[in-house]
This record gives structure tokens, C-alpha cells and sequence, in this order.
């Protein structure tokens, strides 16, 4: 089990057009996204079946910007960025809970990348052009596991049709394609599904999250030519091992934004709330979990950029501390919400304050791609080795 | 502070008696017949989320019809509606839980305005108030926090101002548990502000009736998006002297009666039925239902309750469960425990967090499902995420943890007050 | 799995006669043996290799004070008292950190009463007079399974042979007896062995504890008598399966006594220690610890007597009661004693504080017959039933 | 205080020059054929335990051999006996850790006193002390500690009182690591009793020299029965002018300046190898090591390293250890951390909990066999009880846990002082 042999430059790989990419992205968003008009824009009712928000002019925005573009080839139109550029992006998406498909449009990005197939190339070129694009992977008890979905794909006549339901599926109703994980005879493979397809429809989930939509696509015998096949049947499970530690990253570079958001939060909360003829921060009881969380998302933080460095330059490490770094970020963001809730005390407690926005946002992030305790599990295989064979006689 | 004041509570007695155990038969025996059948609507997690009349009228028919049978306020005189019994409260909650009977709604009058009331109330204010917190037929909600005033409770800035014989009142009021359907609430203003503690003054006062007429009752939405707490706006309610329980100034001292009982070390026991872990509630509340929903749901290609790391955290819980329920048993018997208010003082930070640990397991067990808000149609495992968040309510009312620990801390242990 | 569905008395079975015990025994203790007198006698020397220090005197005394034969039958001339009386007893011996074979004598005693043969109620009866017995029953992996030992017997001639070794034996130096548990070839069984016996010969182990003594005990062709068996091969298990809640809460009965010093001990300083100008226990990063410990404290403790409770009453809940009290003492004093060595600062640290002896202590308790999550795992087995047989595939 | 006295340290250059590459490839050379063959004695765990003259020869040869190759004191000025470059000393640390290199003994020099002197001393003291401690040739220890004055350091009680032109001190002094073999010590005394902070001064007094001579150097014995730590006792030690670092009275801001430097948080990086993670250390002390002792110890009839539960624990704690090292790593980059003192203030903490943690689920792997003394004869998994208690000096001295999450609360989230 050799990891972490790779010795890293000073940098983390993180050059100065990374550096300026996430610093430009920091304060537009600040500006272009204040807090009250994302409460506003998200939380405007407490009705669970509302009507999916999603913001078209700020994604028009978010499209110039060319931040889709990020990660996409050059040879696409895209900017070719290393992922650490990414991930910095991402972190600044996550410290204002970006309500905009780019997290998932990223993971469907990384998917792409690792096709050959001419048409995956086509549909990169939409994403520079700025179509959202939504990984429809998971079966109904949200798998991981790259072998699993309830989708079943046929071929007759040079026609593909595919049939079952894909669960979980992120944005469902901001995407306009998706990329649909089905099973063959000889073995799952990976399919671009326009949408608006005949026999596509998409069953929004009510979700806890106000910042992102989720839901289930039926394939009710949708039919796509075989160029929409971009991983062969036996293939697929491959291809999105390729993209998962840009997937977890992403998930994981947006945990770590968004935690910083609740942290910065919470210390000005408790520089200026008093209590006892006392700011808060004075009593240990608030002080000493801030400095937890600031300690957690910190290592969290370094395992991120350890990781994408990992992806850009030692793929042989980059499963291992792509897992480590979404193992700590889940456990990290499950930490830091809570005590950005119980910290602010009775208003954190209210949809009126912001800290619910937040905590929401993380809850769904922690569980996407497996939370904690399945990565360390997967981790554990890794470097440990695989359990004995022998099971039973605990006592 | 104030605690000193009480009048000593009768010792229990070390063993059951005869009487005892011919209560407790009395109690099972009703309960076997007269719980009440499930409403065709759905009830919150407790009383203090009580959103609609429906629910309300359901509940309150139960509490009327348990304190009928002398299951609430058997350790009441009878000349204040009470069973005129002693320690015999304990007995009839015990079962009343272990019938999985639903809770009683008027849970602020119960808990916190009847002991206050009982402890420093007139006789006339005894008669007057306690039989209608006991059977339900008035509803109470308690006026504490503010604002400005949280965990530092003595900063109340609400202010009733001396007018001629009355005093009219000025504030605002948040957290307000049941405000919506209250008739009367406890109420901690300021009469001096010269004074943080001994400015302090304590009154009953009439919510429902004085709506639009000084009273303003305004719903405060949760991070769940669900209701129950309000905030409640006095711009000039004026009240007679006889809304003043106990001098005026003693508003501090009738808080910490009011508080002592609301965190269970109070002489009083507070009558209550589903607020433990045993029955029903286990299940839907507390970790009992875990082993379940780990079988229900699938994590990696198996079973959660399959994976042995899951298994130990639901085991951990548990345990937590067990001992918690045995801590109560033993917190009733005077031998078994080394200090009065150890074990009676743990209670409220003891529950509460192991609700929130419990939830958040169980959105562990759930996985992606645990991203399905309680509307999503056919989760069937369960409104996790939801209890999970609004669990966080009861990790700050009453006193957030950290003043828990404070309090136990300063209390039992004897260590310097931290502010 | 129904499992604490009996209904408990009021007094959880604590008698009068039981709370006399307890109390008696919390002054006597305090008297006969002050915090500098046990520091003494058990922290005279740093040398690890130091002869075993054994008061004959307070042993002399706790026997006469009648202590080992609280758990042994009238019949064997004991008091038969209830294990909650015990357990009682044995809270007080933790909390001045007795360094006599009293808890080793207990487990012991708990196993003969769980046999009949006449060998059995024989050695109770020298119990009764003093005579301190052991467990040899571990094997060198330090197993808990009641079916796993080092040491084989043999009968041939109406004599049995012994040979093997026993691991982990607690107070080896100080137990005149051991009861052994050897395999034949139709199971495990028990026998009893004279300390003295020819053959035997005892290796004592350099370990961390300071109260208590520990070795292994080699059986290098012990013969003993037919009679000496007391749980015949294929019955031993059982004899011991029924035994084990007693000694997981004599155990457990130790370490919560132990802690209550811990705490009491600690908050002391905390209130007397000045830094800062103010006590140590203003500051919450001191005092809610403590309170910590005092809440992990009382959950084992509340456990405890339930769960003695239901030894003496209700049997079928004993096995699973026991465990989570064993399982939640062993994480408590894991805690409690970490946070009095921290919370003491760089005295607590000394050789010359007394806190040492009780973290040490503790250690020793929190593996003895199994730690937290050894017993999680066994009881996983009977509150959510066993493991379904598929192995791998974790990812 | 004091902080912002000090010199602007250089700012880092953004990318590695081709000057820090060839001077990181001379330390590879260097280490490669000159390591020290292990001794055939045992070595402590840190220079902190040296407790043999054995172990100290053996160290201190080290030491000057690794300084004179270049690689110990890189970044102090030549005339100070340093190697007149910048930012070249963390290159040499992680090349230093990369080889396995042993530690070096003259840590209390290295990390406190030479920094120390360095922003506050004379030309005179710089010249003089700085090139013995780089070379190891004089060894230092630290008198700040004392019986009174743990956490709050400020509350110092030793006192330097002027006599004509001399000082003569008193005072007792504990926790004092190395005093046994120390030739100097750093010192903090107090001059006026009238002030707390302004009535501190700061001494560099010989201790060898003056041993029988006003000066006794006790041992400590530690819970483990280990020695490393001292009580040193001052009886009328006499000293003159010279023996002042900065001006009398400013005391406090030279300890702020040593302290700050101990915790990581200073401009000169501390030369050290072995003190991180990397190499050997992670076999013996951090959690790289479990995975083996997990597939040697026997768990309920299997390897612990089969047992899912010890398997989640010990892949948590190689996560911390991976976290922390890219911490390490990250620290170094400005571009990456957010706020100046965020990283570096955490090192000390963060080590010592992870070691702790570390030693604990060590021990929970091998069960009854962490009962075991490390002196037990055969006792091949590793010495992890001994290392578990060891742990609490590391997370009580140099500031205890508690004080340094109030200083990274106070510092980097700007909260109000704890006290």
C-alpha cells in the first residue's frame, strides 16, 4: 500500500491563474450574491413542493464567466484548468450556497472527460456554451457502487432504448441532459440523454436543501441513437471510477467553502453578541468549538488540496486522498453545522437567519458520494486490506 | 437563589407501599381502556409544536380525561383540583409511558406555571389557576426570553410600569412555546431598572382574551419551516396586582422555582406522558427504532444493520438510552444517588442530546435518503432529517446545553460561576 | 429480542442491609487507608520489576470485615448476599483504589457458584476464611471466548493432567487457588489448582497497574485429583457463560467507584486552584468536562444497578445488561481518566500525584474481560441479531 | 504584546527558486551518506526524554555534524554563526524528516532561545550564544514553569533582586526539560512586584557552571516513572547586567517572543527533524504503524485488523495524519491559507491530540496486552501504554491544550479573552 510517496511542490500546484480565478470568483460573488437576496431568492416560502428555483440571469453570469468552462479540454473550447483551479472555484461557490447547477455540471464534466467518445466531446462543448449537464448514476438506494442502477438499456436496430429510474439524479430540473448509467448484458456502460427526450420524465424529489434541486428521471422507453453511447456496455464502471475523485473533490471543495462561511459566521457572531455583560466568544463554551471547527475544516482544507494536486500529477494516489479528503470534509461539515446552529443559540434556530441555508446545504453535501464512515470504509481496503474471509464468532 | 425559599418536599419513601402499588394498578387499569384512539391526523413530536385546533382539542380531550381518572396532579391538594396524594405523580407518569399514552398538551402549565403558582401564588391565585392547568381547560405559555435575553435570562428589558394601581406592560417576547392557542402566560418582566435581579417581577397574564388589545402573537417560522415558537408583543396590556405571583422584585427567585421544575429538580413532579423514551416515543424519537430502520435500509450493497460500524453507533445509543431511562429510575430513590439534584439536573441535557445523536445516526442509516425533506412522498423511513434539525430546539430552549453544564457544574460540583 | 421488559422496584433491590455495606465499608475505607498510605505501599518504587506488594494486614482485615464471602452461598458459610450489595461494596473498593485481591476473589467466587461439584462448594468455604482464588482462563491473545485457553488436560488413571499456559491471570502472585480452564478433547472444562501444586509455576508480568498483580501461570504437567474438575470438558463454557455478568460488573463496579474519585478529585482542584486570578473551575474549558465526566460516570452507574438488578431478578436480561454496563464504564473511565491527568495540568502528570494510580487503575479495568467496543459487538449480536453471511464487497 | 515588536520576517517567495532546489538537492546529498548508524542503545522518543549522557553524546555529535553541513541554522546570519540564507531552513527541515534523521537534542536552544536572542539580544549576547546553541555546543533549557505559574504564566514568583550591579536570584522553577545536562537556561523572573506583566524580566543564566552555586536541579519523576523533567531551584544565584536579554521589565514581550516561536507561529523556522510525522516517527509514535500492529494483535479470534470497527478508527487517525502533514505542507504557501497565524498555531495542538489519540486506539488494538509494562519481557507490539501517558506532557506542557485553543480563538477568530 504505497501512498503518499508523490513528494509535492511548494504551491500545491496552485498557480497564480488558479490563485486569481478564485479570487475574482470571491468578490463577484460576494457582490453579485449578498446574503439577503439569497435568503430571498431561496427561501422566499416554507412550502416544501415549491416550484424549483433557479436563477437564469445569475447563471448567464456564471456562464460568461467561463467557470463551466474550467475544466473542460481545451480541445473542446474549455480552459483545460488543473483541478486545484477548480476546486478553489468551488470553494468560493460554496461559501455563498451558489444555488446554480455548477457543482453537478462540474461532476458531469469529469464523467465526460474520462469518454473517448466523439459525442461526450460534443456535449463538453455545450457545457463551455453553458448547458447544464446532470449524472443520472444512482439506483434507488443511492449506490455508490459503480456496477449498480435500475436503468437497463437494450439495442435493437441501431437504436438504443433505455428503460427503468434513475434516483438521486442533482438538479434534475435545471439539467438539460443527463448522463445515464445503464445495464447491459454485458455489463453497465454510459449514455447521453437529452432531457426533453420523449419518455424522460423527471419526478422532482422534495429535498431538505433549499439551494439545489434533486429528483428521479424515469426512462419510460427512451430511445437515443448509438452515439449517445459514450462508455460501452462493461465500460462505464471505469469511466466514473476515472471522474470520482473530481466528484468527490468538488462535493468536498464546496463543503470546505461553505463551512468557512459558517465559521466566519459564527466568530463574528460571538465577537458581537453579548451575554452576560459578555461577548460570547469570551465564555470557552463558544470559544473552544469554534476553534474545533476551525481545526476541522483546516484539515479538511489541506486534504483537498493535497488531493487535487494528487489528481493532476500522482493519479496513483489520487483514490486514496480524494476519499480521505471527503471523509474528513462530511465529518468536518457535520461538525460545523451543528455548532453554527447551537452557537447562535434561539436565532440560528429560525429560517429567517441565514445559518439554515447553510446547514441544509452541507447536510445534503455530507451524504452525496458516501458520507464518512463509507469512505473510510472503502479507504480501509485500501490501506489495511481487505477483511479475512473467515466472518461470524464476534464473542 | 430562591431555590432555599421552597417548602421542603415530604422525603419518598425508601420502599413502595400497599397504597403505592394499588395506585399503580388503579393507573394500569384505566389506561387499559381509556387511551384514546389514534387521530386520523398526524401529531408533531410534542406538545410544544402543536399546530392546529385539531390537534390541540384531540390532546386536550386526553389530558381532561387522564386528570378525570386522577392521573395529572395527583400530588396537587384537593382544593386546588389536585389527587391530594403524595409522590404518586411518579407512578402514574411511569405508566402513563408505559401505555405509550400520547402527551399532555399543556405542557408549560404543567411543568412550569403550576409549581410557580403552587410555590408563590395566594390562595386565590391556588384556587383560581391550578385546576385549569390541570384539566387542560386553560392553556398557559411562558413569557421568558427575549431577545437581548437568552441564556442571560436576568436581562429581561420587557417592563411593566406603575400606573396608579396598575401596571401596564411593554415588551417582546420570543420563543413562545403554544402563544398561539395560550389563555395565559408566565410572564418575567422588569419593575426596576435599577436592579438586574432584584428588578425583576413575575405576573399572570392574560394572553387570548387581550389579543388586539395590547397582546400581539406573531409566529416565528423554524429552520425546519415548521411553527410553534411565536413571538409575543406587549405594547401597553395593562394588568391588575392581582397578576403579580409572589412581591414585586421576586421575579428572579419565582423564575428559578419555575426553571428548577422545568428542569426536573424541582419537589414538584411534573405530570407527563411520552416526554420520556419508553413506548411509542422510542420508537419514533429515541434510538429503539434504529435496529429497524438499519434492516430497511441499504449502505454499500448490504443492510445497514449489516455493517458493523453502524452497529456499534446504534449500540452506543442504546446503551445511552438504557442508561438514561435507569438514571431515572434510580434519580427516584434516595439511596442510590450522592447528591439531591445530580441526577435530576442531567435530565433536560441528557434527553436532548441524545435525541439529536439518535437523529443524526438514523440520517446516517438513511443516506441519500436522509436528503428527502418529511413532505417527500412515500419516505417511509421515517422524518429523520426534520427531527434531526428541530432537535436542535431543545439543545438551546430552556437553557442551551452550555448553561446546563453551567449549571451542573456550579450546583453539583461546586465550581465558580463562569460569568 | 425482548430485553428489559421487567419491571424494576423502586430501590432497584438495594437493601437496607446493602446500603449498610456500602456505607460502612466507604468509611472504613477512608480510614484504614488514606491517599498517602496506598501511594506508599504501591508507588514506594519506580522500578517495574519490583516485587508484588501485598498489605497481609488490610487483606487480614478485609476478611474479617467479612468482604469475600458477601457473594458466597450460606450453604458454603457466606452471607449470600445479592450482587447489588456487591456491586455496592465493590464501588467503594474502586474509589480507594484497594490493591487487594478482592474483585480477582469475586470473579472467581461468581464462577464456583455456577458449578456444583462438592470440590466447588469446598473451595468457597476457604473463601470464606480468606483464602484469595483466581481465573485462569485467558488465553495469550487475551480472548474473552469462553471456548479459547492455551492449557490442555488429559485423564489417565483417574488422575488429570495439566499442561499448557494461562495468560493475563489477575493477583497470580496473591491467589492461592486458580480454577483453570483446559481443553479436552470433548470441550473446555474447569479445574481447580493448588497454587503450590507441583508443576505450576507462575511468571509474574511487569504491568503498568501498580494495585494489582498480574502473570502468566504455567501448568507443566500438573496432575490433580478427578475432583479438582468442577465443570466437567464440554460444560465449562457454560459454567463460565453464566458466571461472566457478575464479573463484568464487579469490574465495571470498580472502575465506577474509582472514577467517582477521579471526579470528586478534580473538581476539587478545580475549585482550589488558582490561575488567572480565578479558580480553574470558572473556566467552561475546565468545568464542563467535568461535568462530563460526572454524566459518563452516572450513566455507568445507573447501569450498574440495573443491571445488578437484573442478575439477581431477571435473568434472561442479565447477559445484555451487564454488557452495556461494562461497555459504557470502560469508555467512561477512558475519559474520566484522560481528563484528570489533563485537567490537573503538569502535577497531575507526577509520579508523586495520586491520580497516576487510578488512571493505571482504570486502564487495566477498561480491557479486563473486554473493552467498549468488544462488548458493542456482542451485544450488536442480540439487539439487532447477527451479521447476514455476505462478506466483501464494501465499496 | 511583543509580537509586534519584532522585525518583518521576509515574506516567502510564491514559488521555489532554482537556488532553494539546488540547496535541496546539497541536503538530500548530504543526508544520504551521512546519517549517523542507529546506536546500539535505546533513544527516547524526543529530545525532551534524553536521559542518558549516551543518548546526548550521541545527539549533540549529530547535531554538530548536520550543522556543520549546513543544515542547522541555515537562516540565521553567518556572523551569528548561522548560514546567511532565507527560507532555506524548512527546506533542509523536510529533507531532514524525508531521511529518517534522528532529532536534535538542543531543542529548547534551538526553537526558544536562539530566537529569542536573535530579536532581542546585543550584538554581544548574539555573537556569543547563538553559534554554541546551533553547534550544539552548550544545550539550554527553559525555566518559565512554576508551581504557581502554569497556565498562567504571568503569575511568575521567582525573583531577580538588584543588588549594586548584580542580580541575585530566587526561586523555584519547574517542568524544566534538559536541566539535567544544561549549560544555560532562558529565564523568566520577576523585578517588581508591583506590576504583573511590566514587573518581568528575562535572563540567560548558566546552570552547569553554577550548580551547588545557588542553582539545584532536582528531577521530576513522571507518571510513567520516566525522568526528562526538573525542578531547578535558584538559592541567591548572583548575575550580572549581561545576563539581561532586552531591558528589565520586559520580560513578558521576550517570553511572548520565545513562546511564539515554540508554537510554530514565529518568522525563523525552527531547524528539527523527526519531530513531525514523516519516517520513522510515524512507525513508533503516529498512526502509520497501526496498520501492522492491527494484522499482529488478535481481537475476538481474529486479526484486529479484520475487526471493522478498529479499522474505521485507525483509517480516521491515518486521515489526521495525512491532514495534518499537507497542513504542514500547506503552511508553508501563503496563497493557501487565509489568515497569517492560522496554520502554524495549530501545529502544536493538532500533534500532540493526534499522538494521544493515536497511542489510545493503539493500546484498544492490542487489549490485554497494553497492560503490559514496557519493561515486560518479550513485549514485541510496541511500547503503547508508555507512549499513551507519555502523551499528557505534550498536551499539558508548553501550554496546555486548553490555553492553546484560547489563543488560536483569541488570535486567528478575534474572539474576547477567556479571562
Amino acid at each position: 500500500m504505497p501512498v503518499h510517496t508523490a513528494i509535492r511542490p511548494d504551491d500545491l500546484g496552485f498557480s497564480d491563474e488558479a490563485a486569481m480565478l478564485k479570487q475574482t470568483a470571491r468578490k463577484l460573488l460576494a457582490r453579485r450574491l449578498p446574503l439577503e437576496q439569497l435568503h430571498k431568492h431561496v427561501a422566499g416560502t416554507i412550502d416544501p413542493t415549491r416550484e424549483c428555483v433557479f436563477d437564469r440571469d445569475l447563471w448567464t453570469e456564471v456562464v460568461e464567466l467561463g467557470w463551466p468552462a474550467v475544466a473542460v479540454p481545451k480541445a473542446c473550447g474549455g480552459f483545460g484548468m488543473p483541478l486545484c483551479a477548480m476546486v478553489g472555484l468551488l470553494e468560493e461557490v460554496g461559501r455563498v450556497a451558489l444555488p446554480c447547477p455548477l457543482v453537478a455540471t462540474f461532476c458531469a464534466t469529469a464523467v465526460l472527460r474520462s469518454c473517448r467518445a466523439p459525442s461526450a466531446h460534443e456535449l463538453l462543448k455545450k457545457i463551455v456554451d453553458g448547458t447544464p449537464v446532470s449524472l443520472a448514476i444512482t439506483n434507488r438506494h443511492g449506490s455508490w457502487d459503480h456496477e449498480d442502477t435500475d436503468v437497463r438499456v437494450r439495442a435493437s436496430a441501431g437504436l438504443l432504448t433505455l428503460e427503468g429510474t434513475a434516483h438521486y439524479v442533482q438538479e434534475a430540473q435545471k439539467a438539460e441532459f443527463f448522463v445515464v448509467k445503464a445495464q447491459a448484458a454485458e455489463g453497465v456502460g454510459l449514455y447521453i440523454v437529452d432531457a426533453r427526450a420523449p419518455g424522460v420524465r423527471i419526478v422532482p424529489d422534495a429535498i431538505v436543501d433549499l439551494t439545489r434541486d434533486q429528483g428521479q428521471v424515469d426512462f419510460g422507453g427512451v430511445t437515443v441513437p448509438a452515439h449517445a453511447c459514450i462508455a460501452k456496455p462493461g465500460e462505464g464502471a471505469k469511466a466514473l471510477a476515472a471522474a470520482w475523485p473530481a466528484m468527490l473533490l468538488a462535493v468536498t471543495a464546496d463543503m470546505v467553502g461553505a463551512a468557512e462561511w459558517q465559521l466566519q459566521t459564527t466568530a463574528e457572531y460571538a465577537r458581537t453578541r453579548v451575554q452576560f455583560d459578555r461577548p460570547l466568544g469570551f465564555f470557552q463554551a463558544v470559544k473552544h468549538p469554534l476553534v474545533d471547527m476551525m481545526l476541522a475544516i483546516d484539515e479538511a482544507r489541506s486534504l483537498l488540496y493535497d488531493a487535487a494536486w494528487a489528481y493532476d500529477h500522482a493519479p496513483e494516489e489520487t483514490d486514496v486522498c480524494a476519499r480521505m479528503a471527503k471523509a474528513s470534509a462530511s465529518d468536518m461539515a457535520a461538525y460545523c453545522s451543528g455548532r453554527s446552529v447551537q452557537l447562535h443559540g434561539g436565532i440560528g434556530f429560525t429560517w429567517e437567519c441565514a445559518v439554515q441555508l447553510y446547514f441544509k446545504r452541507q447536510k445534503h453535501n455530507e451524504v452525496l458520494f458516501g458520507d464518512g464512515s463509507f469512505q473510510r470504509a472503502v479507504l480501509a481496503e485500501q490501506l489495511l486490506g481487505p477483511i479475512a474471509a473467515v466472518a461470524g464468532a464476534e464473542s | 437563589m430562591g431555590v432555599s425559599t421552597l417548602p421542603h418536599a415530604p422525603v419518598g419513601e425508601p420502599l413502595s407501599s400497599c397504597d403505592d402499588t394499588a395506585f399503580r394498578m388503579h393507573c394500569r387499569t384505566w389506561l387499559a381502556g381509556n387511551l384514546p384512539p389514534p387521530p386520523n391526523f398526524g401529531l408533531p413530536v410534542s406538545a410544544i409544536e402543536i399546530a392546529s385546533d385539531e390537534q390541540l382539542t384531540y390532546l386536550r380531550n386526553w389530558q381532561r380525561a387522564a386528570y378525570d381518572a386522577g392521573l395529572v396532579g395527583c400530588d396537587y391538594p384537593a382544593c386546588y383540583g389536585g389527587g391530594g396524594r403524595t409522590d404518586c405523580q411518579a407512578i402514574a407518569n411511569e405508566e402513563l409511558r408505559s401505555a405509550g399514552a400520547p402527551y399532555l398538551p399543556n405542557i408549560v402549565g404543567l411543568g412550569m406555571a403550576a409549581p410557580a403558582i403552587y410555590h408563590h401564588g395566594t390562595e386565590a391565585q391556588k384556587r383560581r389557576f391550578i385546576p385549569g392547568i390541570l384539566s387542560a381547560d386553560e392553556i398557559w405559555c411562558q413569557g421568558f426570553s427575549e431577545p437581548g435575553a437568552g441564556s442571560d435570562l436576568a436581562n429581561v428589558q420587557a417592563f411593566a410600569e406603575r400606573r396608579d394601581d396598575r401596571w401596564v406592560i411593554h415588551g417582546h417576547k420570543v420563543w413562545t412555546s403554544l402563544a398561539q392557542f395560550a389563555d395565559w402566560m408566565i410572564l418575567l418582566a422588569r419593575t426596576d431598572r435599577g436592579h438586574k435581579y432584584r428588578g425583576l417581577s413575575y405576573f399572570l397574564v392574560p394572553i387570548a382574551a387581550a389579543l388586539g388589545r395590547g397582546v400581539e402573537v406573531r409566529p416565528l417560522i423554524k429552520m425546519t419551516g415548521g411553527l410553534g415558537f411565536n413571538e409575543v408583543l406587549f405594547d401597553g396590556l395593562e394588568v391588575g396586582d392581582d397578576a403579580l405571583l409572589d412581591q414585586p422584585g421576586r421575579g428572579w427567585s419565582v423564575a428559578m422555582t419555575t426553571l428548577l421544575h422545568e428542569r426536573g429538580g424541582g419537589p414538584l413532579v411534573t405530570p407527563g406522558a411520552g416526554v420520556g423514551l419508553a413506548g411509542d416515543a422510542s420508537q419514533t424519537r429515541g434510538p429503539g427504532g434504529l435496529p429497524a430502520l438499519a434492516r430497511s435500509c441499504v449502505r454499500a450493497g448490504r443492510a445497514a444493520a449489516d455493517d458493523p460500524v453502524i452497529r456499534d453507533k446504534i449500540v452506543r445509543l442504546l446503551i445511552r438510552e438504557r442508561g438514561f431511562l435507569a438514571t431515572e429510575h434510580r434519580a427516584g430513590h434516595p439511596v442510590l444517588q450522592e447528591h439531591p439534584q445530580r441526577l435530576q439536573l442531567q435530565h433536560k441535557l441528557l434527553l436532548s442530546e441524545l435525541l439529536q445523536d439518535t437523529a443524526r445516526v438514523a440520517c446516517e442509516i438513511q443516506g441519500m435518503a436522509s436528503t428527502l425533506h418529511r413532505s417527500h412522498p412515500g419516505l417511509v423511513a421515517g422524518e429523520w432529517s426534520h427531527k434531526y434539525m428541530n432537535s436542535y430546539g431543545f439543545t438551546i430552549a430552556a437553557g442551551t446545553s452550555e448553561v446546563q453544564r453551567n449549571i451542573l457544574g456550579e450546583r453539583v460540583l461546586g465550581l465558580a460561576k463562569s460569568k
